[in-house]
């Protein structure tokens, strides 16, 4: 028992663990493909520990809420990212959330974000929170119509499952698989703000939209803040390889050494995902507001597709 | 009440036709009274008493019914008509105190026209009773004739040049129908004769029923055909109704009332003696696809014609010429469920429209005008009246708890089925209806408050009586009432 | 008592000859004329209802005939010739379509008459003839009424609807309350030309200007 | 031996509603006739957990008659699961609007036009739960629309108000009607209005297909399924709140009461067509019903259109339920009709909660316009937190109720590629797509509503000096609060009550909750899916205090006030924050251009040009346009038609008369 815990305590300390060294990863291999040199990939922990170290500074006018939200934030996101599976599959609460409940958690979060957008009632705030909601609208349902699709696939919505699933049965190459894969990264560059939807470095471009609604924020709540950012990022990643690169992970009830080489492997794989990730951002341009739309229209017809696939070819 | 009875026993040797006697009596001796009467109040006084009486004899006829006579008969068709038509009479001639005195007041009627308008209301009444009473299908023709003269006289009692006008377009279309009734009795006549031989048998409608089998269908349909025509003419079925709105605007309301609430009701009760007769025969046409016909078309026309209303009365006149079809249409389906659905709602709408027009007269006498954009805000201004007027409008309109939603249900549920399209139009014209009474009711009743408030005494109490008539039938009917209505429901076919 | 055969014979003669009149009526568009041939008309339900109360030995129809004889053929028509006097309007045309498609339509209704009659045929012959004249007289009746604009015409029209009810009434055998019936139909005939003649209404059959009377009615358009 | 109690109890309201006419503007009348409908509803609400709870042990339902109603018939009354769960929502939330009015009543400034038909309502809505008979069951469910109405325009001296009374009733017609047409269809003729005997005799086909359109269109017009729902965003707000919280918090739960009672129990075996045509229903309900909220910045009219999107949920649950039972997959039918039920409740707790926010707005600052709100989390903290879990709870997020009958839905989804019909097939996961739309399109709304109304700056000042509501209204909604956390923290326990309901209605029930390890909520396997709100909280409860912990040991715990820095343009006016209009914008663009054919004009001044800059919206309403003002139309077409014959003269009108008679002679002669 007490053993299952601390497998379960371990994966929420690792994802918290990688997610700022994957923005650093991120953030490197950017820089080096853009002809720089780039800060260190441990550069955002530090930013985080000098930020948590700082005063708050918060507008007059603003209210609780605000000062709860950055926890709600980052809590919500941290389970949901702590319940992928990273390194091993059925660790103890895995059942306790399916992929559903994980689309929930992240609403959750952005729910209160938004609302913290508009607490101090700046334009900027306002913007942003416009926008991240049009966006979410469109992004939530094509997530939503993946998880059908994998679901389908796997009989199940439970992570653990699916990856075991992936992992075990000769899925073979299936176009909705694939349909599935194309769509999840879409949703995941525009859900965590990245080139081509969102550029997460600026801060003083009418375009931007994440960083507008946490423009109030200041200090510990940043910290806060970013690192949930980082964990979002993480998540994606993670439920990405579990999903579509589900091996090397460790199987219910496996020995140590199968867990230690799970950890290795999710490590590199999380690498690799990074530099992909930088890759594709030096490659593509940031694309207006409402072209997002198209991009995430195109991702929600992906999904639908994927699932009508499915439901038409199962009785076949 | 057993001293009552025994002076009655001793008076006739049977309580039932002293009752009827009563009933006929009373008001024809009344009305001759009032003729040399000239005094209001006493004129008040005994009209009102002459139609209590007349209601306490109906009431005893519930519980006694006298011997057949081939001129006159009670049976369960008539019984509760009669009942109804008594009390209708009493609390429209308490409503009519108060509406007089008022119109006197203002000089819109003077001593003489008063005088005869008491003297022909109880002449109506008299004419209407011996209309349900008459066993003898020339006695019935002769009352409605008469029903209809006295009618008239009351509605061209203002003297006004539209009030005139009215009167003069019921006499004109009365006449007519009234021809054509009489050929269609001359008809049935005619096939009765040769079943039963000549002579005064032959028109005595019980007697008619038991041979009715025997009778030539083809003059008893086309006898009917007159029949419907013209009864129909005074129960103001759609294209026979021409002269309904228009009496119903011209007149004082208390007549208007009784118009809607008895008259029409009344035609319609002789259309339904006929139809027994022609049910009693295996040979003729079914009378059935004629009736809905009319119906149909009455509630449609009707109900579109409820739109283009800038008349309270008249609204309301249009109102019940859409009942008198949903009537029709109820019995021209026929089935024991449909016919017994027709008899409630003609009780029923008989109740609440009279009902709606006591509210409606006093309100037109508050604010001094019929025009209905000259009347807003009534609930604000007279929450009795407006409320009372709210509450008749979704009764009609055939909302529950009231009486009238449990005919139109009963009506609804038993013949779907057997005629989705026919009830579907019949449905269509329920919902333009309400629409169009509604968006007359949001107005009067809840618009903001306009125009004059004049002072107005005269007593509530019919409007709330009949209110909780309704709304109790809504909930309860009386077992007796039911069982009479179920086996003339079966006779009707 | 005559034989059935002439009986019937002189009996179809006169319904017939009402039928005619009636056709008569329905062609003349003076005032006068038609209040002739209403006489006329009204003279020939008396001898109808006279043979009928011969042949049959009613006592009472004798006595509908001579009522018919002084009210509808004398009594009535008086009146009606001097209210056309006294409103001056005794050269007025006013038919509201044209005589050839009246009477083409009033052959129709004859024949209409005779064919929806034609069941009872089977029953009794004398019946269905007697029927279907009367039915007849009466479309014809209704028909003058409503192809005249005018309130006298009208009246005629009705005289003549309630000569055929009679001729109906009278052929049927012992029909109580003939002559109550016929003194009603008196009585409504003489209250309508009372009111046309005491008021200003004969041209209210028409009521051409509704807009007026929408002013008073407040109907809403 | 419950159900006598309902019966007992009912006419309690009635007699309160009357006896109150004539003191209703007397100050202690208000406080005593909700205080008598708390105590009722209170009642009725316990009658009804232990009427659940016998029939969850097995229990008969249980019939009483009474000798009222149609002649012959009588009035039937029955409580079995159904009915005893539909008066547990009934008289929850009833009793949590009469709680809220005990405080919010006093507002009321027309008490005479609200305290008679308040009881009458809630009566209404009472019996047509128990109602086992057509004619009582349409009598009650005319009622609760008569006395409804009245409420709606209790407020006539606005326009408006009358205007969507008259389209209110209107509609309640409409819907009695084709309810009407059900019976009819079902009754033999008229024959049989029973309940019990309706279910028990067959039906043909073509008349059960008949019957349920008719149903549909019915109880639909009464829930508001599109396009029936045109009077439901009208009447709605036009009501005081605590009503307006009762009509769209049960009273629309009360018409899928009469769907489910019909579809489910009186028509026996389902046929796949119905729940397709449900299905589909429900899902472009659930999709335009969220996107016209967006649309809106009256406060309690986008909380009507709320209740829109959410009764497309419940019918896409049933539509399902109705596909799988059909085809006999039992489990499935029981999992679908599950989260429609389960949605049901959570429905009526936070549709309640999220109108008695909006109420205590009203009476704060008496506006129902966003755009003339903002900043009230300052002045009504406790309103704003709970209005904040109910917008949350809608917005189906976890841990609170609204995700887990969503959850419950999707997973319903996710197990009908076993359905054998193509339609379904193709159909299920569009709606489910639509389904995962409205919930993101809800979350967006809600923070519009929750952020433009209590966050930013007050945009007036009746906002800026907006004061906490009384604390009666706060204790209804904290109530309602906890309802909400609690239903969602412990799913398996509502998803076990319902088991009786749905064992009666599909044959087959959900495994019991209540034996799995750690309270965990499954749908059909462990393997499969499953969900744990409870464990959930702690863990979000344990990750937010962990950092807190930390970060407050070891680095800053310091706080400072400053002004806002907003890139450093701060502006002072309250003028230049988002406002509802300008937040919906993107979403406008994206949605409503194509479905609401929304249009913006701005008009921009030349320099110069002393008038100021404006923006108008255009928005067009589909269903407005295609359906019914055609309607209206059409009958205007045809009354000014049929007007005419107003101008026929005598001589016209005896000519018509004349014709009649010829026509009906030649049909005659013919005829022979």
């Amino acid at each position: 028992m007490i053993q299952y815990l601390l497998l379960q305590g371990f994966q929420m300390m690792l994802v918290l663990a990688v997610a700022p060294l994957l923005i650093g990863i991120v953030r490197k291999v950017k820089s080096r493909l853009l002809c720089r040199i780039g800060p260190s990939v441990f550069q955002p922990y530090r930013d985080l520990i000098r930020l948590a170290r700082k005063d708050v500074v918060v507008a007059h006018n603003a209210s609780w809420l605000f000062l709860v939200t950055p926890y709600i934030v980052f809590s919500a996101i941290w389970v949901a990212a702590a319940l992928v599976p990273t390194y091993a599959l059925g660790l103890i609460f895995s059942w306790s959330a399916d992929i559903i409940v994980i689309v929930g958690l992240l609403a959750l979060a952005r729910f209160f974000q938004a609302l913290a957008g508009l607490d101090v009632g700046t334009a900027f705030g306002g913007i942003g929170t416009s926008r991240e909601m049009m966006i979410a609208s469109l992004a939530e349902p094509a997530m939503l119509m993946i998880v059908f699709t994998l679901s389908l696939l796997a009989q199940s919505t439970q992570l653990s499952s699916i990856a075991h699933y992936m992992m075990t049965v000769d899925v073979g190459l299936r176009v909705s698989c694939g349909l599935a894969l194309l769509g999840l990264v879409m949703v995941a560059i525009a859900e965590n703000g990245r080139i081509p939807v969102d550029n997460p470095a600026t801060h003083l471009e009418l375009t931007m939209v994440h960083e507008a609604m946490i423009l109030e924020y200041s200090g510990r709540h940043l910290a806060l803040i970013e690192l949930a950012a980082a964990l979002k990022l993480t998540l994606y990643l993670s439920m990405l390889v579990c999903v579509f690169l589900p091996w090397g992970m460790a199987l219910n009830g496996a020995g140590t050494l199968t867990l230690v080489i799970g950890v290795g492997v999710y490590l590199s794989k999380m690498a690799a995902g990074g530099t992909a990730l930088a890759l594709l951002e030096v490659t593509v341009a940031k694309m207006r507001v409402f072209r997002v739309v198209d991009f995430l229209n195109f991702a929600l017809m992906l999904g639908l597709l994927a699932a009508l696939l499915l439901f038409v070819s199962r009785s076949i | 009440m057993s001293a009552l009875e025994a002076l009655l026993l001793a008076f006739s040797g049977d309580l039932g036709t002293a009752a009827v006697t009563v009933l006929l009596v009373g008001p024809m001796v009344t009305a001759a009274v009032m003729l040399l009467v000239s005094a209001h109040r006493i004129a008040v006084v005994l009209g009102a008493t002459a139609n209590l009486v007349s209601f306490g004899a109906a009431l005893v006829l519930l519980g006694h019914r006298p011997p057949l006579n081939i001129f006159l008969h009670v049976d369960d068709l008539n019984i509760a008509l009669i009942a109804l038509n008594a009390f209708v009479a009493f609390t429209s001639s308490l409503f009519s105190a108060g509406y007089i005195e008022h119109e006197r007041r203002i000089g819109r009627l003077n001593r003489r026209t008063s005088q005869l308008y008491h003297a022909m209301y109880q002449g109506l009444m008299f004419s209407l009773n011996l209309g349900l009473l008459a066993n003898n299908i020339g006695l019935m023709w002769v009352a409605i004739e008469m029903a209809t003269l006295t009618a008239v006289m009351m509605v061209g009692v203002y003297r006004t040049p539209p009030a005139l006008e009215a009167a003069w377009k019921y006499f004109i279309l009365g006449s007519v129908g009234v021809a054509l009734a009489l050929f269609g009795t001359i008809l049935v006549y005619f096939a009765a004769a040769s079943e039963v031989g000549d002579g005064m048998e032959a028109m005595a409608w019980t007697v008619l029923l038991t041979h009715a089998d025997g009778f030539d269908p083809t003059l008893l349909d086309i006898a009917f055909v007159f029949l419907l025509l013209g009864y129909g003419t005074k129960a103001g079925l759609v294209p026979m109704h021409a002269w309904l709105p228009d009496a119903h605007a011209e007149g004082p309301t208390p007549i208007t009332a009784v118009l809607s609430g008895l008259l029409i009701n009344v035609s319609l009760y002789v259309i339904l003696r006929f139809k027994m007769v022609l049910a009693a025969n295996p040979h003729v046409l079914p009378p059935g696809p004629l009736m809905i016909g009319l119906g149909l078309v009455s509630v449609l026309f009707a109900t579109l014609m409820l739109y283009r209303q800038g008349d309270i009365k008249r609204l309301f006149a249009y109102s019940s010429i859409e009942h008198m079809g949903i009537a029709a249409f109820a019995f021209g389906m026929g089935g024991p469920l449909a016919n017994f659905a027709g008899l409630l709602h003609m009780v029923m709408h008989s109740l609440t429209k009279s009902a709606i027009f006591f509210a409606v007269g006093h309100i037109t006498q508050v604010k001094g005008t019929q025009q209905l954009s000259a009347i807003r805000g009534v609930g604000e201004s007279h929450p009795v009246l407006g409320w009372g007027l709210a509450l008749g409008v979704l009764a009609i309109a055939g909302l529950p708890p009231f009486g009238v939603f449990m005919s139109e249900f009963l009506l609804i549920s038993a013949t779907f089925a057997r005629a989705p399209v026919l009830t579907l139009v019949l449905i269509t014209g329920l919902l333009i209806a309400l629409g169009a009474l509604l968006f007359r009711l949001n107005e009067v009743v809840f618009g903001e408050v306009c125009g004059v408030s004049l002072r107005r005494d005269g007593s509530y109490v019919p409007l709330v009586l009949h209110l909780i008539l309704v709304l109790v039938a809504g909930l309860y009917l009386p077992p007796p009432l039911v069982a009479w209505f179920q086996h003339v429901a079966a006779q009707l076919g | 008592m005559p034989g059935q055969g002439l009986a019937f014979d002189v009996a179809h003669m006169l319904a017939g000859g009402m039928v005619t009149v009636s056709f008569m009526l329905l062609f003349q568009d003076r005032l006068f004329a038609l209040i002739q041939f209403i006489s006329l008309h009204a003279l020939v339900l008396a001898m109808a209802l006279a043979w009928q109360a011969y042949i049959q030995t009613a006592e009472h129809l004798y006595a509908a005939a001579a009522l018919a004889l002084m009210v509808k053929a004398v009594l009535i028509p008086v009146v009606l010739h001097r209210l056309v006097r006294r409103l001056r309007i005794e050269r007025t045309v006013e038919v509201v379509v044209g005589v050839g498609v009246t009477m083409l339509f009033g052959i129709c209704l004859v024949a209409l008459s005779v064919v929806v009659m034609l069941p009872v045929a089977a029953k009794s012959p004398l019946m269905w003839e007697d029927l279907s004249f009367a039915l007849a007289v009466v479309l014809l009746g209704l028909l003058i009424m409503i192809t005249r604009r005018n309130a006298v015409g009208q009246i005629i029209g009705f005289l003549s609807v309630d000569n055929g009810m009679t001729l109906a009434a009278a052929g049927a055998r012992g029909m109580p309350f003939l002559i109550e019936l016929s003194i009603a139909f008196s009585a409504l005939v003489a209250l309508i030309v009372f009111v046309v003649s005491l008021s200003h209404i004969y041209k209210r059959f028409e009521s051409a200007d509704v807009q007026a009377l929408d002013r008073f009615r407040g109907d809403t358009p | 031996m419950f159900l006598p109690f309902v019966l007992c109890l009912v006419p309690f309201l009635f007699a309160a509603g009357l006896l109150v006419t004539p003191v209703a503007s007397r100050s202690w009348a208000s406080f005593a006739l909700y205080g008598v409908c708390l105590g009722v509803t209170c009642l009725l609400l316990a009658v009804g957990v232990l009427g659940l709870a016998a029939a969850g042990e097995g229990a008969p339902p249980q019939l009483m008659r009474l000798p009222l109603g149609l002649p012959g018939a009588g009035v039937g009354f029955r409580l079995d699961s159904l009915s005893a769960f539909f008066l547990i929502v009934v008289n929850f939330a009833a009793s949590a609007a009469s709680l809220f009015a005990i405080g919010y009543g006093r507002h009321e400034h027309a008490p005479g036009r609200v305290l008679p038909f308040y009881p009458v309502f809630l009566a209404g809505m009472n019996l047509v739960v128990v109602a086992n008979d057509a004619y009582s069951f349409l009598f009650s469910w005319e009622l609760m629309s008569v006395a409804s109405w009245f409420l709606v325009i209790a407020h006539h001296r606005e326009r408006e108000n009358r205007r969507a009374g008259y389209v209110y009733l209107i509609m309640a017609a409409i819907s009695t009607q084709a309810l009407l047409i059900t019976f009819g269809l079902l009754s033999d003729f008229g024959r049989v209005l029973d309940f019990e005997a309706i279910r028990t005799s067959p039906h043909a086909v073509d008349i059960a297909r008949l019957a349920v359109l008719a149903a549909v269109i019915g109880t639909g017009a009464k829930a508001g399924l599109v396009p029936l729902h045109v009077w439901l965003p009208l009447a709605h707000p036009a009501a005081p709140s605590h009503v307006s919280g009762l009509m769209s918090g049960i009273m629309t739960k009360v018409a899928i009461y009469g769907l489910v009672r019909i579809v489910f129990d009186l028509l026996g075996p389902p046929e796949w067509t119905w729940g397709a045509g449900i299905l589909f229903l429900g899902g472009i309900t659930a999709v335009v019903g969220v996107l016209y909220a967006l649309m809106q910045h009256d406060l309690k009219r986008l909380l009507a259109y709320h209740t829109v999107e959410n009764i497309g949920i419940i019918a896409i649950g049933l539509g399902l339920a109705l596909a799988f039972r059909a085809n006999g997959f039992a489990l499935g039918a029981a999992l679908a009709l599950t989260a429609a039920l389960f949605h049901v409740l959570n429905h009526s707790l936070f549709k309640s909660l999220l109108f008695f926010g909006a109420g205590a707005v009203l009476t704060a600052t008496g506006e129902r316009d966003l755009e003339r709100l903002g900043g009230l989390i300052r002045g009504m903290p406790v309103t704003a937190f709970c209005f904040l879990v109910g917008s949350a709870a809608i917005s189906a997020l976890p841990p609170l109720n609204g995700f887990v009958s969503e959850w419950l839905a999707l997973q319903a989804i996710l197990i009908s590629p076993e359905l054998p019909q193509w339609i379904l097939k193709f159909l299920v996961p569009m709606v489910g797509a639509g389904l995962a739309l409205s919930a993101a399109l809800a979350a967006a709304c809600f923070v519009k509503a929750f952020g433009i109304a209590f966050l930013g700056r007050a945009r007036t000042v009746a906002a800026e000096r907006a004061v906490e509501t009384d604390r009666t209204s706060q204790a209804a909604m904290l109530i309602l609060v906890a309802a909400c956390v609690l239903a969602g923290l412990f799913p398996g326990m509502v998803v076990d009550a319902l088991a009786p309901v749905v064992t009666m209605l599909v044959g087959s029930h959900l495994p019991v909750q209540s034996s799995n390890p750690w309270l965990t909520l499954v749908a059909s396997t462990p393997e499969r899916s499953s969900y744990n709100g409870l464990v959930l909280m702690v863990f979000i409860a344990l990750s937010a205090l962990l950092p807190a912990l930390g970060i407050y040991g070891l680095a800053s715990r310091k706080l400072r006030r400053a002004g806002a820095w907003d890139c450093g343009y701060p502006e002072t006016s309250s003028a230049t924050q988002y406002t509802a209009a300008s937040f919906a914008q993107p979403i406008r663009r994206v949605f409503a251009s194509v479905v609401f054919s929304a249009s913006e004009q701005i008009d921009m001044p030349l320099p110069g040009d002393a008038r100021p800059a404006r923006l108008t919206l255009g928005m067009k309403d589909p269903v407005w346009t295609v359906l019914y003002r055609p309607l209206v139309e059409t009958v205007n077409a045809a009354a000014a038609v049929v007007g005419r014959a107003r101008t026929l003269s005598i001589r016209q009108h005896l000519s018509l008369v004349y014709a009649v008679l010829i026509l009906l002679l030649v049909v005659l002669a013919l005829w022979q």
